[in-house]
């Protein structure tokens, strides 16, 4: 029922002008910073050209957040930033403070209101878990979002108020193989993974779906066309090689009567050694450390722990701005495996289309 | 107020130091009986371990074909509040950069005609508004025009919203101006983020340098990436203040405070391209062999700076695993100038667009259309020339194709010559 | 004697200072009148710029199916004496030893009944004796077998002619006795070595350290590569010597006699794991982090070595490009002791063989075969263990493969129950 | 005809004990040995823990040998080596001296049989080259072999009697994509390539062709069968699509109907940078430096001036030790293409199957 309320549609504005939301100084010195400096973790400085000087306060953002927590940061942001604030690229919160003065203050007040704007994820600490819709809001989902991030961080705390790792670490989310949270070049990854097979409905599959497109959908070709009789009836359906599945999940995407969900099939993969800066080194995907952990809410303990586990053996084993990748990439992936405590599975072999370049092609090994 | 549904799995999230949504939800649900809902179906995906929520049919905003995700619960037998719960994606300010004044009209409008939940922001960029029925769709899409001066941004086989690092307005190291750059873009292709016309989805992401802090290189069919061409700016003084301990490395990232800086261990020994040289007095840098790849920058902010001579490098391709597994986004322009209003790389990517619209597959992303067909036939359509910067390596496979131009006397033979020449 | 053929363009490569072939055919060609014809077809090709030789019939010796290479002039009007032309390929002996005595009776024999023209020796090792007619075959097999007690290589579906670095004989490295295991495998498979019965050809060969003297980690199905496990031994006082001048760096490789080495420079930075230290006095070397690469060992052998608990690393699927593009050996087995009898290894190509002859198809090297079902069917049917040294790298797609037994509760599952959960 | 001389047949005896060849010095110090010096180019002693000695001169190999060469070898070894000599997994002839009086006389004596008996091939020069065969004996090749070695190695003759490379340069040649050579992993590598698609012969294939073994022969699936009336019967043959055609010449291989030679379409294409030890870095396979250079005999001066030019750019930038593949790790392929003065074209750029994995995924690049 589209209830019609102004004179005039408008469409195809596109996005609000940025520079409506800059704070002054950023205006003035726009494309003049000079160099930042990180005070504590979670506040940064930016000095111009002309000397001129922008504090920077950062605090763990939840992403999911109600209309009135939004407002409780406009609240702060009126109170000490003249209403200007800003998100980052990873779901943190920043208040922007020109007035030197305000940012005791200010800090002061984040610190009030219990864990609500916790201050940090600067610098060689962990910062804001990119994440996705997971049970709240996604149909395929294998985890929950939200809740698994929120298990973590707590755990990972510590880490995000400080930094006291070798480099950067940056963790990443994604409920499926989808992978919206984009989880494959992150330091550290989690990820949502199916282990069963689709459920083929073959009494509704040729009512709710496009054969042929369920059919071409698979990577691996596992899905042929078939007929069955159901109540007498013959009915269009498809048959899945069960063998040849990955449980990828992209059937289910382009049919509803082919779900995969399941409370034991489904959990969590975890993928080590991303990332994507060109720092030092080139981008690099990150690879299988652990090939299945159970689906555990509502706090994951499992992964939690598998997690710190892998941050520990960094932390003690990686030199000074050596991101994950770069120290594995170091010492060997045997040596990973033996320090993280992980064991290693055919799981880990890769098998499919590239596999063959992951093999190791020399005697170079470590013991 | 009580709530409707026990929670007591999700209690547990409200425990510990990290922000609870939990909380947050929670205190939303005692005015909003959707949020009372999501928190009881959140419980039983909890308990059950499966999520509870169905496809999504066709649903959205007049004369758009994206921006809305429908979707509906598949127990409005025990969640009727949230039976259909469909989010929007709004269009960001580019880098994120807000007034409360503006943050709060939304806001208000997403109280209003959704569920009051969001996420700030979502994966590609949006705002994502979570939760609202089909009715509500259009009325909030006018308030948010015509109040907030904001738009939806992209779904489905369209343009996706771009993004931004958020560059010149506060970075030192922003070759060009990110902002800028996605803004002009998202505006000028409006008609691409609002009607899906293409093969599939395709996003683009702008960082203003090699740090790539919006992760184009990883997420988006464009990449966008600041460089430069000439030398690192040096300060000399700078320098030898680093080594001498007046400064904090790495803009203090590592939290020692000012602390003498062992530029040969930790800036010239892990330069990837060994170009650097300190011999405790002076830097010394051979720019031409320099890759730009950030390092020795990042750790001296306050004495090396990227050079003066900016611009783009521009990688296609990157993208999630489905289906032929993930990709990065690979180089095919080193270095392009990236001034407003940025008419050579419109034309470029309007080229780009049409090629893939025509050879592209249905759900075949940019990135495997070119793995499909090869880099060659993709540059040549391009009228872009092969350069050893795009690729690591060249190939180790004999299996070179020559065209039937390229070869003295063309294809055409005759088997009768031949076996004059050779009998059988 | 004047020759037959003209060969102006032939003579062009009489001159220059690397020993000239056709010189020597040339000589040849006053007592053979094959060789003669030979020059004049190798004349007209590089006049035409076209081979003049034709696909090969089946020929060979009675009770062997390989071993011969048969091959047909197509030009018999030209060139009759070379109208049949087959090769014969003699196994050499392992690593190349002769007495002059036995390489004459090979040269006798095959002036009496072939061309006189050999390949000392092929890619694959053996010994290549070029140009005879079939009926010559049998009577040079039998010649060679009684007189030289020399027997024939392989070709075809078969196994081929094993070879192997000098190793023991002559090299201060060889971690494992190469010779001895090459010609304890092929007299072993004499029968796999003649008779070809699998899906396509399989090469073996072995060197005695990473250093890879006969290639086997590119050219062989199956490459079997000395190493050690223990710790490089040093020679402390060496090392020292080597510093001091008193040595030529790299068994004077590089034909500077005795000087000063730069330890640092040229051993400790170029060392890949990082994980030896000089100090101008000592060196020390943290043997766990060693890959055993060879490179400080090559540097100063003097002064170090490979250490004694030695055995070889296994690696498998090395092969040209044909079809599928080229491959290298993979690492299969990371360690195995190899002693005399070798039964642990025979029984491991033994299943090697008998799984990838099952499931071959025709024409399919063994490593496109592990390419296509995975390293994981190998690994399981062979009964080895996954082990990280394997790979380079684990995978990076999320294509993960579990097996039924490997998931709670199995696969079959219930749409009614699930549609219970989960209205549709 | 075959005639039976001997009472007998003996089959299947295999090789001969290698033992029977062994000098008595390396018997006696068999897996003894504790170091080797090369005392000038070509020259090698090797001490045992006894402290024996054995020396070996190296000579160049030509490979393709008559027996009255390698009775001349014989000669020689009889001479100065009681009889004992190896040859080289690279094709060259190594002598055996166990009496270090004879080394002197040795070397007088190969040095006066004119270009025979070059002494080289050790340590950081350039070796034999390792080939194939050439329009001397096979049905497949593109170019000739032992030709354009004796070219190539006239020309760096220079760098075989001399050791002053940054390390060994190894290369090889093949005379058709089957690669017998092995060049795919060598330093340098020469390939005979085909560029004109297979001439197929519609009025003889069926006769001598199994139709399905040639379609199924191509990796790129160009060819297909079809039907074509020769004066006036209908035969069966095949069609290639000559897009998709890139001369691999299996067709050929399974079917000599569809022949490939081609005087003007058939030439060299030029590889660089792969090795085969494990020092140092892994075995790395030798990628595409020169798409095509023609086919030029008889001394192919195009490819002997290419791999000239690819060497003194090696021998100009590289470091002591470094590998052609390390060394152009080292500066980048975009260096090595400007310090080699080969002009980037399409055809380095990868389209085969694993294409994807040699794109530049990332922002570091030299200008
Ligand atoms: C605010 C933000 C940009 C934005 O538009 O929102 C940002 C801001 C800065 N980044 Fe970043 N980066 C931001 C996301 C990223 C990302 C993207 C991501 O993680 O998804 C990356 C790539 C990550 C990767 O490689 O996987 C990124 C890789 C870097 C690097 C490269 C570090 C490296 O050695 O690999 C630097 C340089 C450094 O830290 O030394 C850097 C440096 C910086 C500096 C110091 C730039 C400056 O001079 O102001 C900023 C403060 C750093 C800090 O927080 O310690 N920023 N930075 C993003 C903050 C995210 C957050 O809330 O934590
Ligand atoms: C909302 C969001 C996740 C989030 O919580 O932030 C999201 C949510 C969905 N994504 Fe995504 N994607 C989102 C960012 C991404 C990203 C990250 C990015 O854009 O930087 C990726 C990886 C990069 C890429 O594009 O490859 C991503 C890769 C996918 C894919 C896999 C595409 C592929 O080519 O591999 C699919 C599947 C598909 O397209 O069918 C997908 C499909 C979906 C769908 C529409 C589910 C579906 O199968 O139809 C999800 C709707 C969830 C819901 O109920 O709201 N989503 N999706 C992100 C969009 C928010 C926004 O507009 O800001
Ligand atoms: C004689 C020799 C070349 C030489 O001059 O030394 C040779 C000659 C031929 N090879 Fe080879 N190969 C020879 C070593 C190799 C090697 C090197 C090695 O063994 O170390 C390889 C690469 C390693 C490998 O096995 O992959 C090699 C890979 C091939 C291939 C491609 C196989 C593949 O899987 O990619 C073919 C094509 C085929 O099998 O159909 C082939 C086919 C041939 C044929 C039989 C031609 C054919 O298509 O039928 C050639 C016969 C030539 C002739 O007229 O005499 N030859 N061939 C080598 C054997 C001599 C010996 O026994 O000592
Ligand atoms: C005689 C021979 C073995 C045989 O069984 O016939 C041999 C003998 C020796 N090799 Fe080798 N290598 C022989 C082929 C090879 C090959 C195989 C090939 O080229 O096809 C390789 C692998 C090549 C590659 O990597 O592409 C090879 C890689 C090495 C290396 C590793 C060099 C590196 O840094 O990569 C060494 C160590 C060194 O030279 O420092 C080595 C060292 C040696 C030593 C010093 C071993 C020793 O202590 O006696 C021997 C004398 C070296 C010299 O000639 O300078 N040998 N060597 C081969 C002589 C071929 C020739 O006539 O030139
Ligand atoms: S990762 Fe998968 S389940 Fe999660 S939001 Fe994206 S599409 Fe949905
Ligand atoms: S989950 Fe993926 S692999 Fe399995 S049947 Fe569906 S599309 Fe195929
Ligand atoms: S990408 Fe570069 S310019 Fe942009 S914010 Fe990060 S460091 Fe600054
Ligand atoms: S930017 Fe990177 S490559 Fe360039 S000088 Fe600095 S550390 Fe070296
Ligand atoms: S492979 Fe090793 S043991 Fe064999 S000859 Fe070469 S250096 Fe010596
Ligand atoms: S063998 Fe190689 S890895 Fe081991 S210590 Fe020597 S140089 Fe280092
Ligand atoms: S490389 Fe080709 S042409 Fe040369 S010998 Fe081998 S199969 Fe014959
Ligand atoms: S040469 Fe190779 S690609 Fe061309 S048709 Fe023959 S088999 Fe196919």
């Amino acid at each position: 029922m589209t209830e019609k309320k102004y004179q005039d549609r408008i469409t195809d504005i596109g996005p609000p002008d940025y520079h409506d939301f800059l704070p002054p100084v950023v205006k003035d010195n726009y494309g003049q910073w000079k160099y930042h400096e990180i005070l504590e973790p979670g506040v940064l400085v930016h000095v111009a050209e002309s000397g001129a000087e922008l504090y920077t306060v950062r605090v763990g953002g939840t992403r999911v957040m109600s209309v009135d927590h939004i407002r409780e940061i406009c609240d702060i942001a009126d109170k000490y930033c003249d209403g200007h604030l800003r998100f980052t690229t990873r779901n943190n919160v920043e208040f922007l403070v020109s007035d030197k003065s305000k940012l005791e203050p200010l800090k002061k007040d984040l610190k009030s209101r219990g864990n609500k704007f916790p201050i940090g994820g600067t610098g060689a600490g962990i910062t804001n878990i990119v994440h996705t819709q997971g049970w709240l809001h996604c149909h395929t989902p294998a985890i929950d979002a939200s809740g698994v991030v929120k298990a973590v961080m707590d755990d990972l705390f510590d880490y995000f108020t400080s930094m006291k790792l070798p480099a950067q670490v940056r963790i990443s989310l994604a409920c499926c193989l989808n992978m919206c949270g984009a989880v494959h070049c992150s330091d550290i990854s989690i990820l949502g993974i199916h282990r069963k097979p689709p459920l083929v409905e073959d009494n509704r599959l040729d009512a709710v779906c496009e054969v042929p497109l369920a059919i071409a959908a698979c990577p691996t070709a596992a899905i042929k066309p078939a007929k069955k009789t159901i109540e007498g009836k013959e009915v269009k359906t498809v048959v899945v090689n069960e063998e040849r599945c990955m449980f990828c999940g992209n059937c289910y995407t382009m049919c509803s009567a082919m779900p995969l969900a399941d409370y034991e099939g489904d959990g969590i993969a975890l993928w080590v050694g991303g990332k994507v800066s060109n720092s030092r080194t080139a981008p690099k995907f990150s690879k299988l450390a652990i090939p299945f952990l159970p689906n555990e809410p509502p706090r994951w303990p499992s992964t939690v722990k598998a997690i710190k586990k892998i941050v520990e053996a960094y932390a003690k084993g990686a030199q000074k701005y050596e991101r994950i990748g770069e120290w594995i990439e170091r010492i060997g992936w045997e040596r990973f495996f033996d320090q993280a405590g992980i064991t290693f599975t055919h799981q880990h072999i890769d098998d499919y289309r590239l596999a063959m370049t992951t093999w190791r092609t020399t005697t170079q090994f470590k013991w | 107020m009580a709530l409707k549904h026990k929670t007591p799995l999700l209690d547990e999230l409200e425990k510990g130091p990290w922000p609870s949504f939990v909380t947050d939800i929670k205190k939303m649900a005692e005015k909003k009986p959707a949020c009372d809902d999501l928190l009881g179906l959140m419980e039983l995906s909890y308990k059950e371990k499966e999520g509870h929520w169905k496809h999504g049919g066709i649903v959205g905003v007049m004369g758009y074909g994206g921006g809305v995700i429908g979707r509906y619960c598949d127990r409005p037998d025990l969640f009727p509040n949230i039976a259909h719960f469909h989010t929007m994606r709004v269009n960001q300010p580019t880098g994120k950069y807000y007034t409360s004044e503006r943050l709060r009209k939304v806001c208000d409008i997403w109280e209003e005609h959704g569920s009051g939940i969001t996420n700030m922001h979502g994966s590609t960029g949006d705002i994502i508004l979570l939760g609202t029925t089909t009715d509500k769709l259009e009325p909030c899409f006018q308030d948010l025009t015509h109040q907030a001066n904001m738009d939806i941004g992209g779904s489905g086989s369209a343009l996706r919203t771009p993004a931004a690092c958020l560059g010149m307005s506060r970075c030192e190291w922003a070759c060009i101006d990110s902002q800028d750059i996605i803004f002009n873009l998202t505006r000028t292709f409006q008609d691409e983020l609002h009607r899906p016309a293409w093969p599939y989805k395709f996003k683009i992401k702008c960082s203003a340098c090699p740090n790539d802090c919006v992760a184009a290189i990883a997420r988006a069919d464009c990449s966008i990436i600041g460089t430069w061409k000439d030398n690192i700016r040096i300060d000399p003084e700078a320098v030898r203040a680093y080594a001498a301990g007046e400064f904090a490395p790495n803009g203090n990232a590592h939290g020692t405070g000012p602390e003498k800086l062992d530029i040969q261990k930790w800036v010239t020994d892990l330069c990837p391209t060994n170009c650097m040289w300190w011999d405790g007095k002076e830097l010394k840098i051979n720019d031409k062999e320099c890759t730009r790849c950030m390092h020795c920058i990042n750790v001296m902010p306050r004495a090396l700076r990227p050079g003066k001579e900016t611009g783009a490098t521009i990688l296609l391709g990157a993208k999630a695993p489905i289906l032929e597994g993930a990709q990065l986004s690979s180089v095919v322009i080193p270095f392009i100038k990236m001034e407003p209003p940025y008419d050579e790389f419109k034309e470029f990517i309007e080229k780009l667009w049409e090629w893939w619209d025509e050879n592209g597959k249905n759900r075949e992303r940019l990135g495997e259309l070119i793995q499909r067909v090869g880099l060659r036939n993709f540059l040549e359509t391009m009228g872009l020339q092969p350069d050893p910067r795009m690729i690591n390596t060249p190939r180790y496979n004999p299996y070179i194709f020559f065209k039937e131009e390229e070869v003295e006397g063309g294809w055409k033979r005759s088997a009768e010559e031949y076996r004059m020449r050779h009998k059988a």
